[in-house]
């Protein structure tokens, strides 16, 4: 168990490197790929003023004129010793994890994902508890009460959940349920250690609004998983014992199931974590979805680079930990490893 | 040992622990309804054994699950009256009075058991055993936690450990060693022999009075079938319980029940006590399942000469396709053993010499692999027109050493002289050509056929990647070929789906065929296919080899089928060769004592027979004991 | 959410009155206290004062940078003209114009209780104007104008003596500035009210990361750091002497600022009473603005000023085939300006020009009127007598470069095309970020060229309130540069360049003035550029804002006066 | 051995038979048969399909459709449109008569106008059909395409070669698809590799799409070959001397192409979103040209006065991906060899 613990952790943080590296080349050698010049990549994070002297300045500044490889090993280096920058004469120590400081606000990048931690986290984990529960429970009963009333309304719901782009429900229910009928309070981020009820009273919507998508989703995969699993040898073999209809549902039924839901979800939760781009971008929530997307749209490559980075260890890690509680949930991948 | 329950009807005697009467089940489907059984009328006295035998898709199945009301909450319609330990399953009610509109009378009025009556019948007065030990078992669940569960369903006041301890009761029963520890242990954990006996113990747990095994032993090794129906009979001999034995092969049930019911598309044809049903068989589909038995005390030679005599008389009747002169030449041969071409030919075809197969196996505390020898030290010499058999239990290493043949592994060491030529070490791309030569059936005829070509493609395409561009010659050739195997040439455009096994496995011949090979190695090509279907293809391959003049090399775990195609056998355990002579010495007499295990796990037709067996076997695993303590 | 105080219409409405607010005070009050709580939906390009070239950031920083000039704080006309705030005076100049002299009041300090010297006022500049590090957003007029300053390198090239080599600047005394101009410039004074002017002292320094806290020489100072596209908020400075600024009553106690936030939220909490000021100054968004100019209880609440911008597109007078004047007069003639004028949101959007020049400023003429057309609609007959002068009798086709994330202006570009598809001028809109827009696309007249980008829509809004402060940048051939470029339609007229240098040693406004008109006018008959809008914003003026006017200066409110009636 | 058995009848039972028994009923049918009729009976992805067909003509027609029932997509009418809030006039002779609710949806305008501008919303919503449907069809082939011949060759030749590539998908699938693909599309400069202008970005949002979300297809592909390898037929194949390729391309692919089909059902609304949702976020098609995640990025701002204009796109993406979804649903239980009916 421990080796497999070791090897899927080394895994990850094999994983992890290759990210960064694929991340460096996509933003780093792309664009000259795509034939621009070093004083072009300059002239994009040079400021208002792109006098000839600035944009030199710039270069050295980032060193868009070394040898990739060079920038490449700065910029690993970074994030594991720290680095050191100049800000007019102060230089200061940007300690490791450093990804560097924003192009455009002259933030470090890493306390700046930090600090946009709490908001994508609370969206991102109640938002999953919704969704995982609501979807779950849904797909279970229509499993059960397959063909009925119940079973089709729900699946209906749920195909109309997986067609409906994000945001599109969410600018439908901020437009009407906030504006228009004032039947939900407006988005907004409060810490949850400031004041409970305002935090999750400020996220009911986002929450709601980004559990519907993928509760849909595990609701039909749910069903699906537990009509599969309902066929299998081993339920004949639990009714066959004289068990009641809810133990072989809920006991032999259901841990079949989600155990492949709980793949998804691994995934699910890691990419929500690195930023529910749409959701906080539809809700003007502050978290690192949005981080990015203003990034991105100022070509902010420092931070675009750690916000790449940063949701692809959440979705590493969260893999990690669906992996070790895949070992728990299904004894045989233990020694299969 | 008494039959009691010989008369012709079942009379409804309240002391049966399982009465049926006038049962039918229906399958709705796209095509209509499937009758899966039709008026099936049997009954089981407390304490005694039937036999349920029956070709794939009689019913044998729907009528078992039907005793357990597993049909309930599936489209499936069931009529009849189904009593099991005294419950009514299922129960019709004809109104005399009444009539319906059209003046015909009432549609019947089906009572059935409820839910909850149905639940606290199963497991606690009739428990199952179902044909797959592998997938009937929860992967996520420890054996002990399944068994205890069945067993606190139906004793609800039984504590954990009490409960633990009728389960460790009865894994120890069922001969899991160690049960104490074992009952930890996940299902993976266990071979399949051991699983099937997790699931009888799991049917014991509550102390039964009926067992039903449907096909309990289809998926296992002789060996362990063996094992499995003794057990079966002990219990039954122990506990007083009923049993039901189902199973596609008579030789099985044979040794373990009092009485046989014979089915055939949903119906009974035949009911009687074992001994009378086997010996004075009175329906013709009784009959061609006894013929279709292939018998270990039948020799090769005696199943040559019957199966040419065969083909004589149906040609006679048909038209001959064959110039007479050539037929006639065979018939006749004498029914001698043919010679084993072994001394007058100074150089064999194949020369197998010392080859081992390594495999690594994952696994091991520090994820690294330890070695593992499937085929370890194997020589053999293999002559031309002459018929080598292989036997061995599952992962003996047959399989293994059948790849390596052809080729298709690389023997980690030793040499393989194909006609005098090295092959070894060939590369791959120097093989194809020599591929001609070589070929073999599969033991799955299922699997073995591309589902997505049609059987002319899939049979051209051994032309086609030896270089053949022409695709007429290439169609006439195959529709030929279809035609040699007993099939029909506008079958060319068929997707294999629309084929029976048997005719599948024919298929897969005219493949292997095609080339021309001087070669064929047959893997189990018969153990997936019930025993009428087996008898067929066994019927053809026999056929083949005398207008072909082939050498085959015949892989089986089933010792009578080895027995009656083979000109020598080998005996395989645990990678090696442990018995290699004349097919007939090797089963008259045994010299390695694997070798007379194996003859004494073989299922045989009489039931008295079957019973000595099965006291040798005992006999034999007291001295294992022993020599162990 | 509407879930507070949502009676922002109804009785209140007697003594306030639509647009109001653009000609004098609204709630006139002295009372002080509150919060005042500012939102936009995009971020400061720095909230330190020498590095940000934002309208509002200039306006907004004086809570805690003070200047060495200052607008006037009244409504109207008035709000342009100049007076002293950091400085005793207005600075005086030599006779040429190339040497002003400047005082500064004695006693102040900043948020820590330091002194504010001359000194401070002179690195400030140093640092945001000179060296290779120089921060960069803002303008960069100090390094074009002082003399004797081409070899200085900045402040952070010497780290002993930071303002060794700068002789621009001198500081006889703490108390005094004189500013050595290379070459005459009678404008000067306009450039002393940039926050550039903000003094910083150089060991508070920090590059561009002072912004996360500006050491204060206002009435108001960093309550915390500035997070960028989050928050900035403002406490009271008590070092501040109230004696001696003319321009900030200081209302309010403590001002708020949440970055970042939807337009759609932002007036949404503006109607609810939520919220007080759009920093940004831009007015309500398409939504609730279709929502209260036809509600009659909102009406009064709303005013329609102008935001001092022209909105116009480029002519490139350097790509084929608008390389060739009447080639670029053809677009002048087809354009249909209504339909342009309602893309950027109709008459409350803004008014059609048929100059450049802003009305507001002096020497605006709108009786230049080049290109008439019926009903502004285009005169498409016109038009293609234009495009068979230049040769280019069916049309010809070029590329209109816009900022993607700008739906009025992608509109507009819409609108164009549209218009000049019927004289068979074939437009390919490309979008481009907004963020780059100005530096590496339209920017650049290389990428201008490459990718022939005949068109751009842009807007511009005067440094200052005159013709140069205005034109100079986007029409003069001097300030074409490679990259950062605003003269996008690369228009090098001789005459043109001739009438800059001209009005800089123009010493009488009013002379000036007539030279801006004539500029003007040159630029309309080059068809360098077509006009798109005088931009006019509509605002929403909450209930509880005080003091409300609308500043000419900045062309928003005067966000020194403002004060709140909230807790 | 006293076993009472000289069975002479044995030959009798061999053929007939056996020959017909295989034969027999739905065994006759292929698979894509049974499929077919299965999807005749359900209903609801019958519906679907006909949606996706008439999308798809709706797509390929829409300059004659656009000419039929409406005006050219980017025509304005802004004598229909309020001057002062930029929504559509209820009537256009009467300025003050206030808007109209329905965004002058009628008989002329069918789906009404867009504000400020007054272009044809049907005109548009059907050219948008076109970017929406050529954008999800080429990526989702790219996406086949690469996840299909990764998948295949890593299921089959397993080994370093499928730790090499299941490594990828896995870094893949560890991207921040959506962040990284609007940054990808960011960097990518104006006019590159021989493209220009909306040829370059339809180019590069279907690259983005089809090149990041090929490990779904590579997995599915990589799953079903694992099991197919084990069949033996491959085997078979192998024994009578066919190569790799054959083996590859000859047996295994035509095994698959049922699952990519019907997964490919499914892949096509994930993209229609996908490309939606980049289109909204501002690196999408440039204007005038009509995409159904653009107006609708831009009608954000006009809900108050124009609700139709959200609306209409909103509910032209879900009907697509909704019809796209029924259909893949059900094209896999018709090919689902376990459902009973
Ligand atoms: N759920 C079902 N739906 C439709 N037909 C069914 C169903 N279950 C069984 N059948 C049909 O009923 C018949 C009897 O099936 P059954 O499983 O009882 O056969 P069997 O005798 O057990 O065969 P085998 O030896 O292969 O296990 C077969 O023709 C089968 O195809
Ligand atoms: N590729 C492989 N890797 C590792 N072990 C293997 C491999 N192939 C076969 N083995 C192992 O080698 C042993 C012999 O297998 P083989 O298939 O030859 O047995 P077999 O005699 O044909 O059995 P069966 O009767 O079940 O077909 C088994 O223990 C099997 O698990
Ligand atoms: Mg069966
Ligand atoms: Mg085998
Ligand atoms: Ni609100």
């Amino acid at each position: 168990m421990l080796t497999y613990i070791l090897r899927r952790l080394g895994a990850g943080v094999l994983l992890l490197a290759v990210v960064t590296l694929v991340t460096f080349l996509i933003f780093y050698v792309v664009p000259r790929l795509a034939g621009q010049t070093t004083e072009q990549l300059a002239t994009m994070y040079v400021g208002k003023a792109p006098t000839p002297e600035a944009i030199q300045a710039t270069i050295d500044r980032l060193g868009l004129d070394q040898p990739l490889a060079l920038q490449f090993w700065e910029f690993v280096r970074g994030i594991f010793v720290g680095a050191e920058y100049q800000f007019g004469r102060d230089t200061v120590q940007c300690s490791a994890p450093c990804f560097g400081y924003s192009f455009q606000n002259y933030q470090e990048v890493f306390p700046e994902l930090v600090k946009r931690l709490p908001v994508t986290f609370s969206l991102a984990l109640g938002a999953a508890v919704i969704w995982l529960v609501g979807g779950v429970a849904v797909g279970i009963l229509s499993a059960i009460k397959k063909g009925s009333i119940f079973d089709r309304i729900a699946m209906g719901v749920a195909l109309a959940g997986v067609s409906l782009p994000i945001f599109f429900t969410g600018l439908l229910s901020l437009a009407f349920l906030v504006h228009a009928w004032d039947l939900f309070p407006n988005a907004d981020y409060t810490p949850f250690t400031e004041n409970p009820l305002a935090w999750a009273s400020g996220l009911i919507l986002p929450w709601l609004t980004l559990a519907f998508l993928h509760a849909a989703q595990y609701a039909r995969q749910t069903r699906a998983g537990m009509l599969e699993t309902m066929g299998e040898d081993y339920i004949r073999t639990a009714r066959a014992k004289g068990l009641s209809e809810r133990t072989v549902v809920l006991k032999h039924g259901l841990r079949p199931t989600l155990t492949p839901i709980l793949t998804i979800f691994g995934l699910d939760i890691g990419l929500v974590l690195g930023g529910a781009v749409l959701t906080e971008q539809v809700f003007s929530l502050n978290g690192i979805g949005r981080y990015a997307v203003n990034a991105i749209v100022q070509s902010d490559l420092p931070v675009i680079l750690g916000v790449t980075l940063f949701g692809a260890f959440f979705i590493v890690v969260c893999n990690l930990i669906v992996d070790l509680l895949y070992a728990w949930v299904d004894p045989r991948v233990r020694v299969a490893g | 040992m008494t039959t009691p329950g010989t008369g012709q009807e079942p009379a409804a005697s309240t002391g049966a622990a399982v009465s049926v009467r006038d049962l039918t089940i229906t399958f709705p489907t796209m095509d209509g309804d499937v009758h899966a059984v039709d008026g099936l009328s049997f009954e089981v006295a407390p304490g005694g054994a039937l036999g349920i035998v029956g070709e794939s898709g009689s019913g044998k199945s729907a009528t078992s699950l039907a005793l357990m009301g597993l049909h309930r909450g599936t489209k499936a319609r069931i009529t009849g009256d189904l009593t099991v330990a005294g419950v009514d399953i299922v129960k019709t009610v004809r109104e005399s009075e009444g009539r319906d509109k059209d003046g015909g009378p009432l549609p019947p009025k089906i009572v059935q058991a409820p839910d909850a009556r149905l639940r606290a019948m199963r497991g606690n007065d009739i428990a199952m055993v179902f044909q797959d030990p592998m997938s009937s078992l929860h992967p996520q669940y420890t054996i002990g936690n399944q068994i205890i569960e069945a067993y606190r369903t139906h004793r609800p006041s039984a504590s954990v450990g009490e409960a633990r301890k009728r389960a460790v009761d009865a894994l120890g029963r069922v001969g899991i060693p160690d049960p104490d520890k074992r009952i930890n242990s996940y299902p993976h954990e266990f071979s399949g022999g051991m699983r099937q006996r997790v699931l009888i113990a799991m049917g014991l747990v509550c102390e039964p009075k009926v067992l039903l095994a449907d096909e309990p032993t289809t998926a296992l090794d002789v060996t362990v079938q063996a094992q499995i129906l003794d057990l079966l009979d002990d219990l039954r001999q122990d506990l007083g319980m009923s049993l039901i034995l189902v199973s596609h092969d008579l030789a099985v049930v044979a040794g373990s029940v009092d009485e046989v019911l014979v089915m055939q598309k949903g119906r009974a044809v035949e009911r009687g006590d074992v001994r009378k049903v086997l010996s004075q068989p009175e329906h013709s589909y009784t009959r061609s399942l006894l013929a279709a038995v292939p018998r270990v005390e039948v020799s090769r030679a005696q199943r040559r000469a019957q199966v040419r005599a065969d083909r004589a008389a149906a040609k006679g009747g048909a038209a001959p396709a064959e110039p007479a002169e050539q037929s006639a030449e065979r018939t006749a041969a004498p029914a001698a053993p043919r010679e084993p071409a072994a001394a007058s030919q100074a150089e064999p075809l194949l020369k197998v010499s010392n080859v081992r197969q390594r495999f690594k196996v994952r696994g091991g505390m520090f994820g690294g692999s330890t070695d593992f020898y499937a085929v370890d030290d194997v020589s053999f010499e293999l002559y031309k027109g002459e018929t080598l058999g292989v036997v061995g239990e599952s992962g003996s290493g047959k399989s293994t050493l059948s790849r390596m043949i052809m080729r298709l592994l690389r023997p980690t060491a030793g040499s393989i002289v194909f006609e005098g030529r090295d092959i070894t070490h060939l590369p791959d791309r120097r093989l194809r050509p020599l591929r001609r030569d070589i070929q073999m059936i599969f033991q799955n005829p299922y699997s073995s056929l591309n589902p997505r070509l049609t059987i002319g493609d899939s049979i051209g395409t051994a032309l086609r990647v030896q270089g053949e561009r022409n695709t007429k010659l290439i169609k006439s050739r195959v529709q030929e070929l279809l035609e040699r195997v007993g099939l029909e040439p506008t079958h060319y455009n068929r997707f294999p789906h629309a084929f029976s096994g048997g005719q599948r496995q024919r298929i897969a011949i005219a493949r292997a065929l095609i080339l021309k090979p001087k070669l064929i190695i047959c893997d189990e090509p018969v153990s997936a296919l019930d025993v009428s279907t087996q008898d067929q293809v066994l019927r053809l391959l026999s056929e083949l080899q005398d207008d072909f003049n082939l050498t085959l090399i015949f892989v089986a775990h089933d010792l009578a089928v080895v027995r009656q195609v083979s000109d020598r056998v080998a005996v395989m355990r645990k990678g090696q060769i442990v018995e290699m002579s004349d097919g007939d010495s090797v089963y008259e007499n045994p010299e390695h004592p694997y070798t007379r295990q194996l003859l004494a796990a073989a299922p045989v037709l009489d039931p008295d027979e079957a019973r000595r067996h099965r006291a040798e076997r005992a006999r034999l695993r007291g001295q294992a004991q022993e020599s162990l303590a | 959410g509407g879930d507070g105080g949502g009676d922002g219409g109804g009785g209140g409405s007697a003594d306030v009155a639509y647009d109001q607010g653009t000609t004098e005070i609204v709630n006139p009050s002295d009372q002080q206290g509150g919060t005042l709580r500012y939102a936009i939906s995009a971020d400061f390009d720095s909230p330190d004062p020498g590095n940000t070239y934002y309208g509002f950031s200039w306006n907004f920083s004086r809570y805690y940078a003070r200047t060495l000039l200052a607008y006037n704080s009244e409504p109207g006309e008035a709000a342009t003209e100049l007076v002293p705030d950091l400085a005793v005076d207005l600075p005086e100049s030599n006779d040429d114009g190339t040497e002003w002299t400047v005082e500064i009041k004695e006693g102040l300090t900043y948020e820590d209780g330091s002194e504010i010297v001359a000194e401070d006022i002179k690195y400030a500049i140093a640092r945001s104007n000179f060296g290779d590090q120089a921060l960069p957003n803002g303008p960069k007029y100090f390094s074009d104008l002082l003399a004797d300053s081409d070899d200085y390198e900045g402040p952070y090239a010497n780290a002993s003596d930071p303002l060794a080599g700068f002789g621009g600047v001198e500081t006889p005394d703490d108390h005094t500035l004189v500013f050595h101009l290379s070459k005459p410039f009678s404008e000067f004074p306009y450039i002393l009210i940039q926050p550039q002017t903000a003094p910083v002292p150089a060991e508070a320094d920090t590059g561009e990361q002072y912004q996360s806290h500006v050491l204060s020489s206002g009435p108001y100072k960093f309550d915390g750091d500035y997070e960028p596209g989050s928050h900035l908020n403002l406490v009271r400075n008590e070092e501040w002497d109230p004696e001696s600024d003319p321009v900030r009553p200081a209302l309010p106690d403590r001002v708020t600022v949440e970055l970042g936030v939807e337009q759609n939220e932002i007036d949404q909490r503006l109607v609810n009473g939520e919220l007080d000021v759009d920093l940004g100054g831009t007015g309500l968004g398409p939504a609730m603005k279709g929502q209260v100019v036809t509600d009659d209880s909102q009406k009064p609440y709303l005013d329609n000023p102008p935001t001092g911008a022209l909105r116009y597109f480029n002519v490139n007078t350097v790509v084929e085939p608008l390389d060739d004047l009447a080639c670029r007069q053809a677009i002048m003639y087809a354009a249909d300006h209504e339909a342009i004028q309602r893309a950027w949101g109709g008459e409350i959007g803004g008014e059609i020009p048929t100059q450049i020049m802003p009305p507001q400023l002096p020497g605006a003429d709108d009786s230049i009127d080049l290109y008439p057309s019926e009903d502004n609609q285009g005169d498409a007959d016109k038009a293609r007598e234009k495009l068979e002068e230049c040769g280019e009798d069916d049309g010809f086709s070029t590329g209109l470069g816009v900022r993607g994330d700008r739906p009025t202006e992608v509109a507009a570009a819409e609108a164009l095309q549209q218009s000049l598809s019927e004289v068979g001028i074939d437009i390919n809109i490309e979008q481009y970020p907004s963020d780059t827009f100005t530096n590496t696309q339209a920017g650049s007249p290389d990428f201008v060229h490459d990718n022939e980008m005949g068109l751009s829509v842009y807007g511009w809004i005067p440094d200052w309130p005159s013709g140069y402060g205005f034109m100079s940048k986007i029409v003069d051939g001097d300030s074409i540069v490679d990259a950062g470029n605003s003269n996008i339609s690369e228009l090098d007229d001789p005459e043109i360049n001739e009438l800059f240098d001209q009005v800089v040693e123009t010493e009488d406004p009013a002379e000036r003035s007539e030279i801006y008109s004539q500029i003007d006018r040159l630029v309309m008959e080059n068809a360098a550029i077509l006009p798109g809008v005088f931009e006019k914003s509509v605002t929403y003026r909450p209930e509880n804002l005080t003091n409300v006017y609308f500043h000419a200066g900045y062309a928003m409110y005067d966000y020194m006066a403002l004060g709140t009636t909230n807790e | 051995m006293t076993a009472p058995l000289d069975a002479p009848e044995s030959a009798q039972h061999a053929e007939p038979e056996a020959m017909t028994e295989g034969v027999r009923g739905s065994a006759n049918r292929s698979l894509r048969q049974i499929a077919w009729q299965r999807l005749k009976r359900d209903k609801i992805a019958l519906a679907g399909g006909i949606v996706v067909i008439l999308l798809i003509l709706i797509a390929i027609l829409a300059p004659l459709l656009s000419k039929l029932f409406g005006y050219p997509p980017n025509e304005f009418h802004q004598d229909l449109i309020d001057p002062l809030t930029g929504g559509v006039l209820a009537d256009p002779n009467n300025p003050m008569g206030g808007l109209d609710p329905l965004g002058g949806m009628s008989g002329d305008h069918l789906l009404g106008l867009e504000p400020v501008n007054g272009r044809d919303m049907f005109s548009r919503i059907v050219y948008g059909a076109q970017i929406s449907l050529l954008v999800a069809f080429a990526a989702t082939l790219l996406c086949v395409f690469i996840g299909t011949v990764l998948g295949i060759i890593a299921g089959y030749f397993g080994g370093w070669v499928d730790t090499v590539i299941s490594r990828a998908m896995d870094i893949f699938l560890a991207f921040p698809l959506l962040l990284f693909a609007i940054a990808l599309a960011g960097v990518i400069p104006d006019g590159a590799f021989g493209l220009s202008g909306n040829g370059l970005r339809i180019g590069v949002l279907i690259f983005i799409i089809g090149f990041f979300n090929w490990p779904y297809i590579g997995r599915i592909v990589r799953g079903q070959t694992l099991t197919l390898k084990e069949r033996e037929f491959v085997e078979a194949a192998r024994s009578l001397g066919a190569s790799n390729a054959h083996i590859l391309f000859r047996e295994l692919l035509p095994n698959l192409v049922t699952p990519i089909l019907v997964y490919s059902t499914l892949l096509i609304p994930t993209n229609i979103l996908f490309e939606a949702a980049l289109s909204f976020l501002g690196v999408g098609i440039n204007p005038p040209t009509p995409t159904w995640g653009g107006m609708l990025s831009g009608s954000l701002q006009y809900y108050t006065t124009s609700p139709h204009f959200v609306l209409i796109p909103g509910l032209a993406i879900f009907i697509t991906v909704l019809a796209f979804n029924l259909l893949g649903d059900g094209l896999r239980d018709a090919f689902d060899p376990r459902s009973s009916d």
